[in-house]
């Protein structure tokens, strides 16, 4: 299981946590997993958003490994100018 | 509409032209004569990427109708190399990393050759002002004005 | 578009004058050809007059200066024995846009222009410039003031062109001064203008003013509360504080984009101020 | 993909990169021969202009092209009806919305029509001839009156389910981020302050207006030339629209005339290839720059409110802001980047944001130099510097107090690495620049900012000539001089001199998919594409090396441009250049090339503090830059010249922003400064030199420690001037831009 904090306006669709629990190896497990525990969350995860683990940010990549003592961060999409 | 012939020369070659009594001389420059280093920023003479010198004189080329080229000496980016050897401001720019999209510095190159002949030792603030209406967004100025002020002290002790 | 470039005046003011459509003055070209290019004008002739000799020249008259409608701001910043007697006229003039500008633009088109934010036009109407209007019927003189009536609106008449400024002797111990207001340092219409000429007698006292000032109103206006401030004083800091608050009474603008009323009027005194207090200096007053 | 080992910084010694090299465009740009969007033409081209809503929000009920078609030598017109509807993908959908109007109009100056003639004259007059039936509608452009309940609607239902029930619906979404208890930090405190400040619009103001230049035939294919920031992103959103494949067209990048996150999505493309497709010719479209103004960019403006606690000692023990961001009339203004970064310079037990996205009857906005940040920051850094100046205390050292360092959880959720903060704001306060005196209405501000950075899809394919010269292809517009990087980058690690390298940008065709030059990942995204691709090339150089000497491969290794043997049974052989190598490629199987593609994350955050004196004009509220600093952390400056390019030029833009930019609508919702006259971006002479001081922090996620540095530079200024502006007319000011009418107005109010 990893400790996955989410943003504050999406602790509506996870019954007011900001820190959930999810069992994740990957990134593509860590948002598929996000997605089936809290259905309302899909449509942020559908728009699209960053993950942070362990400082570093990712946007994309479905195999980054995730640890169980990994710190795991949800961000709203980067974007840049 | 029929066009209007126009005789004149652009970095001292003869050249003849044919355009639209409203046409500035940008456009006759840039789709007539298919020199398109002047650069339309603005069309209104706020931004001096199309600044060319007219009789030595330095204009913006939107503010100019082609048809008042007639008889004139017109000069552009185009003449400010000589053959393959470039201009001291040309090269100072690149030195010193005064450009970095380019946009402005056909415009800009044109007027510091224009400030040079008229002041050989300009200070810096006369340089920031006789530049004023080159926009650049993208440096801030601060390495422009440092090729300027290289160059023009490498062309008076060259001279 | 018909594009024309007479020789003589004469040419000009027959096209001018015959021409059915709209016909304008092409002189620097730098607010028509703004205007065209936004589609706020879409003329069906030009008339170009830079291919009149006269128009072109600085002329000694009367111990004054005749500046033909052609001359170009840089060409009267060049002109050493002008800038010594108008040095607030020619100073107005080049804060006329940048260099490139510069090279094009023409006293009488910024005055024909009427626009009240015209930078030259505080300082020729301060100097007591004249237009000499030319037309059909021949030709006037008329003070500079009264060639625009509104903003983009003049007095000339159909087949009329201003074909040149005079601005008068100069005289011992005169000076002009113009300053402006603009957010930038460059390249921005006048939100305030004031242009302020003096003359002062042998002890310093000031004899005889104008002042004008341009953005505050619907055309540039001259302010002689403004000007019987100062005459009859020592253009001392009690003169400037009555000049300033003559100024600030007289201007009458509006909220734009460039500026506010309280502003305009607080800016207007703080301009007349500082211009006088150059002028006073080119007069040969003591600081 | 994640970052492998042999991907994480390494010290070592640099030989090109850190280096002033000559950029390899050059020449062609002193010389006016570089050709940028709108110096490209074709054989039978067509010009196109377009018709746009004078009205800011107008039903279209209907539009007569019929005399505008009839015109001679018009070849087409077209409106929204020539587009395919996009029902399954809103993000595209409000594009092509943008693009061409549907059934609203939703802004002063959005496209309605379009029209490809044989001559800019024809063109504009057929615009004449196009009747637009409107009817108009109530608009708004404000983001605070577009939040009220009463307030006109843009949109009905494109809320989202972040939004709580009872909002206008020109409230889109809510976004919160933060930690801790706010009430309980905020009892804490010696003093407590609540603010509110207001930014208006400004725009990215790149010299060069849109242009493009597309060709579509019946077969399907098409080819397009524009000036854009990522030719990859034109390719596949003109692909969707225009229901094209995407290998079937090809776009090739025009040098680009400046771009600041501005041309990071799509204007006229799409249009243009509509014609091109109705016309069977190809059309070419250039934008002026009342357009650029009316209809692209700009940035959000923003209405904040900020609550921040303080012990008298400088310690921050809360910090909460609230962000009301409109990003025009589309949803997506940068507010959750703004409601991210607001706070994330410090080290901060309770914090809390929460931003709002609100559309208004405003241009669709475009992401400009680290979108939302800079005003988010200009709130905080304001709010921050009062409550330290109350208390008496050096405005460096309170931030200092507070700076976040690595281990410091992030106030948008993440524990921060190694981060350089701390560095710049001792490098401030040990420069000269902080003690040198100051004159009467003068007055010195700092402020610090912060940026994301990331990376991205990126390919770069690395090909060894037969003379042994080496070219480097990317899909990345060079905005700023990255080509000159990324030759650098290629010699550093093929060991061979710079010159030996040209680097191009390569069309579509050429290389995979690409991100687009956004988020200041160039330097590092692509150039670690670049480190891995000769790398490639190295190992198959060793590799021929090794088969010239009838050795084991990894017996070879690579020093110093040159294959040498290594180890105890490789023998003794000389060395081979990557001359040598080239010269027998054919022979030892074929030409040599390295290439990798990559979605390289890990992209460093990168912070700054500025320093900037200002002096006002206490009788016309004129403010003066009299002298200015940058201080940024750059992990490896790979170009020293091109850095403290970055870092100046982001600086002057805040500058402006601070100052005399703004967006001015009217009461009737109308854009009263579409120009460079009235839209007043700084000039030459308003400006000193700016000074630089870069700092080497190295990201570990980069082989040679890169940090994007190309957006946080625009983070500190607003701030930094506002703070220098406020002490030198001695009166606090929480509204930009500071033009001279708010400052006089501010000193009257003394």
């Amino acid at each position: 299981m990893v400790q996955v904090k989410i943003w504050g306006s999406l602790a509506a669709m996870t019954d007011d946590q900001t820190e959930i629990e999810i069992e994740a190896s990957t990134l593509r497990e860590l948002l598929d997993g996000l997605a089936g525990k809290y259905p309302g969350l899909k449509p942020q995860l559908d728009r699209g958003v960053s993950v942070a683990i362990d400082g570093r940010v990712y946007n994309d990549g479905w195999f980054t490994p995730i640890k169980p003592d990994s710190e795991v961060v949800l961000l709203a999409r980067l974007k840049g100018g | 509409m029929s066009k209007i012939h126009v005789t004149t020369s652009v970095n001292g070659d003869p050249t003849e032209f044919l355009c639209e009594a409203d046409e500035t001389l940008l456009d006759a420059l840039r789709d007539r004569l298919g020199m398109t280093g002047s650069k339309e920023g603005c069309g209104t003479g706020d931004c001096g990427a199309c600044s060319v010198t007219v009789d030595g004189r330095l204009v913006c080329s939107c503010l100019m109708l082609g048809a008042e080229a007639e008889g004139r000496e017109i000069g552009t980016i185009e003449g400010m190399a000589e053959g393959d050897t470039l201009h001291p401001l040309q090269r100072k720019f690149i030195e010193h990393a005064a450009l970095q999209c380019g946009i402005c510095t056909p415009g800009l190159l044109v007027a510091a050759k224009s400030l040079l002949e008229k002041h050989p030792d300009p200070t810096e603030e006369e340089a920031r002002y006789w530049l004023a209406g080159n926009l650049c967004r993208c440096t801030g100025y601060d390495k422009i004005i440092r090729a300027v002020m290289d160059a023009a002290q490498e062309m008076r002790e060259a001279s | 578009m018909q594009y024309l470039a007479p020789t003589t005046v004469e040419e000009a003011v027959s096209a001018l004058a015959s021409h059915s459509g709209d016909c304008r003055i092409l002189a620097g070209g730098t607010d028509l050809l703004v205007r065209m290019r936004s589609d706020m004008a879409d003329p069906d002739a030009v008339v170009d007059l830079k291919r009149i000799d006269a128009m072109k020249q600085i002329t000694p008259e009367d111990g004054g200066w005749r500046i033909g409608a052609a001359v170009s701001g840089a060409e009267m910043g060049e002109h050493a024995d002008l800038v010594a007697d108008w040095p607030g006229v020619v100073e107005a003039t080049n804060l006329i846009g940048s260099t490139q500008i510069q090279g094009r633009c023409t006293m009488a088109g910024n005055l024909c222009n009427a626009s009240p934010a015209a930078d030259s036009v505080p300082a020729m109407v301060a100097a007591g410039a004249v237009a000499r209007v030319v037309g059909p019927d021949g030709t006037r003189v008329v003070p500079v003031e009264e060639i625009p009536t509104a903003p983009g609106r003049t007095s000339l008449e159909k087949g009329e062109l201003v074909d040149a400024i005079i601005l008068p002797e100069r005289g011992a111990r005169g000076g002009d001064a113009y300053l402006r207001f603009i957010p930038r340092t460059e390249m921005d219409i006048a939100v305030v203008g004031c242009g302020v000429s003096l003359t002062l007698d042998d002890d310093g006292t000031c004899t005889a003013a104008r002042v004008a000032l341009g953005a505050v109103a619907p055309t540039v206006i001259v302010v002689p509360e403004a000007a019987d401030a100062l005459i009859g004083t020592k253009v001392d800091d009690a003169a400037l504080d009555a000049l300033s608050a003559a100024c600030s009474a007289a201007a009458k603008p509006i909220d734009d984009k460039r500026g506010t009323v309280d502003f305009r009027v607080h800016v207007a005194g703080v301009l007349a101020k500082r211009a006088a207090v150059i002028a006073k200096k080119r007069a040969g007053g003591a600081a | 993909m994640a970052l492998d080992d042999k991907q994480q910084y390494q010290t070592r010694e640099f030989k090109v990169v850190g280096t002033r090299v000559k950029r390899p465009d050059g020449v062609d740009k002193v010389t006016g021969k570089a050709r940028f969007g709108a110096d490209m033409s074709a054989p039978g081209m067509l010009i196109a202009r377009v018709l746009r809503s004078p009205h800011a929000h107008a039903r279209i009920n209907s539009i007569d092209t019929s005399a505008a078609e009839a015109l001679p030598g018009v070849h087409a017109v077209v409106t929204r009806a020539d587009f395919n509807e996009i029902t399954d993908d809103d993000f595209t959908a409000d594009i092509l919305d943008n693009c061409m109007a549907g059934d609203k109009a939703l802004y002063d100056g959005h496209a309605v029509a379009a029209v490809a003639a044989n001559s800019p004259a024809v063109a504009k007059a057929a615009l004449k001839l196009i009747k637009v039936d409107y009817d108009l509608l109530p608009h708004v452009t404000d983001v605070d009156a577009a939040m009220a309940k009463d307030a006109p609607v843009l949109h009905e239902g494109r809320t989202n389910e972040s939004v709580p029930d009872g909002m206008s619906p020109n409230v889109l979404a809510r976004y919160e981020f933060g930690h801790g208890d706010i009430e309980a930090g905020l009892a804490k405190a010696d003093r407590v302050i609540e603010r509110t400040y207001k930014t208006e619009a400004t725009h990215q103001g790149y010299i060069e207006p849109h242009a493009c230049l597309a060709s579509m035939g019946p077969d399907g294919q098409a080819d397009l030339w524009c000036c854009t920031q990522g030719h990859y992103m034109v390719r596949n959103t003109c692909a969707t629209i225009m229901g094209l494949e995407q290998g079937q067209l090809r776009v090739t990048a025009s040098e680009i005339g400046g771009g600041f996150g501005g041309k990071t999505t799509v204007f006229l493309e799409p249009v243009a290839l509509a014609l091109s497709k109705k016309t069977g010719r190809p059309v070419k479209m250039v934008m002026s720059r009342s357009e650029v103004l009316r209809a692209t960019g700009p940035t959000a403006s923003s209405s904040i409110d900020v609550r921040i606690g303080m012990t008298k000692d400088g310690r921050i023990t809360a910090a909460f802001a609230e962000l009301r961001y409109q990003g025009g009339a589309y949803p997506g203004s940068p507010v959750e980047f703004g409601s991210m970064s607001a706070f994330a310079p410090y080290d901060l037990e309770n914090v809390k944001t929460v931003g709002w996205d609100v559309v208004t009857n405003r241009p669709k906005q475009a992401a400009y130099r680290a979108p939302g940040a800079p005003m988010a920051a200009y709130a905080v850094e304001s709010a921050i510097d009062e409550l330290a100046k109350g208390f008496d205390l050096d405005p460096l050292a309170v931030r200092l107090k507070n700076a976040a360092r690595e281990g410091t959880k992030a106030s948008y959720g993440p524990t921060f690495p190694a981060i350089g903060l701390e560095a710049t704001l001792r490098a401030a306060k040990d420069h000269p620049h902080w003690t040198a005196p100051l004159g009467e209405n003068q007055g010195r501000g700092v402020a610090c900012g912060f940026w994301f950075n990331f990376g991205g899809d990126t390919c770069v394919t690395l090909n060894i000539t037969p003379d042994g010269t080496v070219t480097v292809s990317e899909g990345n517009p060079d905005i700023g001089g990255s080509r000159a990087s990324m030759s650098m980058m290629a010699a550093e690690e093929l060991g061979i001199p710079y010159e030996q390298v040209r680097t191009i940008v390569a069309d579509t065709g050429s290389l995979g998919q690409n991100e687009v030059t956004d988020g200041s990942r160039v330097t590092f995204a692509v150039g670690l594409a670049t480190i891995e691709a000769a790398r490639a090339a190295k190992r198959e150089m060793c590799k021929r090396a090794a088969m010239v000497w009838g050795i084991e491969e990894d017996a070879v290794k690579w020093e110093d441009g040159a294959a040498h043997p290594a180890g105890e049974n490789a023998g003794k052989h000389p060395p081979m250049t990557l001359k040598d190598i080239a010269a027998v490629a054919s022979n030892t199987g074929g030409p040599i090339a390295g290439h990798h593609e990559a979605n390289p994350e890990g992209a460093g955050v990168s912070f700054a503090t500025h320093m900037v004196d200002t002096e006002v004009d206490p009788d016309t509220g004129a403010v003066k830059i009299l002298r200015y600093t940058v201080f940024q952390d750059a992990g490896k400056a790979v170009h020293p010249d091109y850095v403290e390019g970055q870092f100046q030029g982001g600086a002057v833009q805040g500058i402006g922003w601070a100052l005399n930019e703004e967006y001015i609508y009217g009461d009737d919702g109308v854009l009263q400064n579409a120009g460079f006259l009235d839209y007043r971006i700084p000039v030459a002479s308003d400006l000193p030199m700016i000074d630089t001081v870069i700092l080497e922090i190295p990201n570990p996620g980069h082989p040679y420690g890169v940090r994007g540095v190309g957006e946080t530079s625009i983070v500190p200024p607003l701030a930094a001037v506002s703070n220098s502006v406020s002490e030198a007319a001695g009166v606090r000011l929480t509204q930009l831009p500071m033009s001279p009418p708010k400052v006089l107005s501010a000193l009257h109010s003394k």
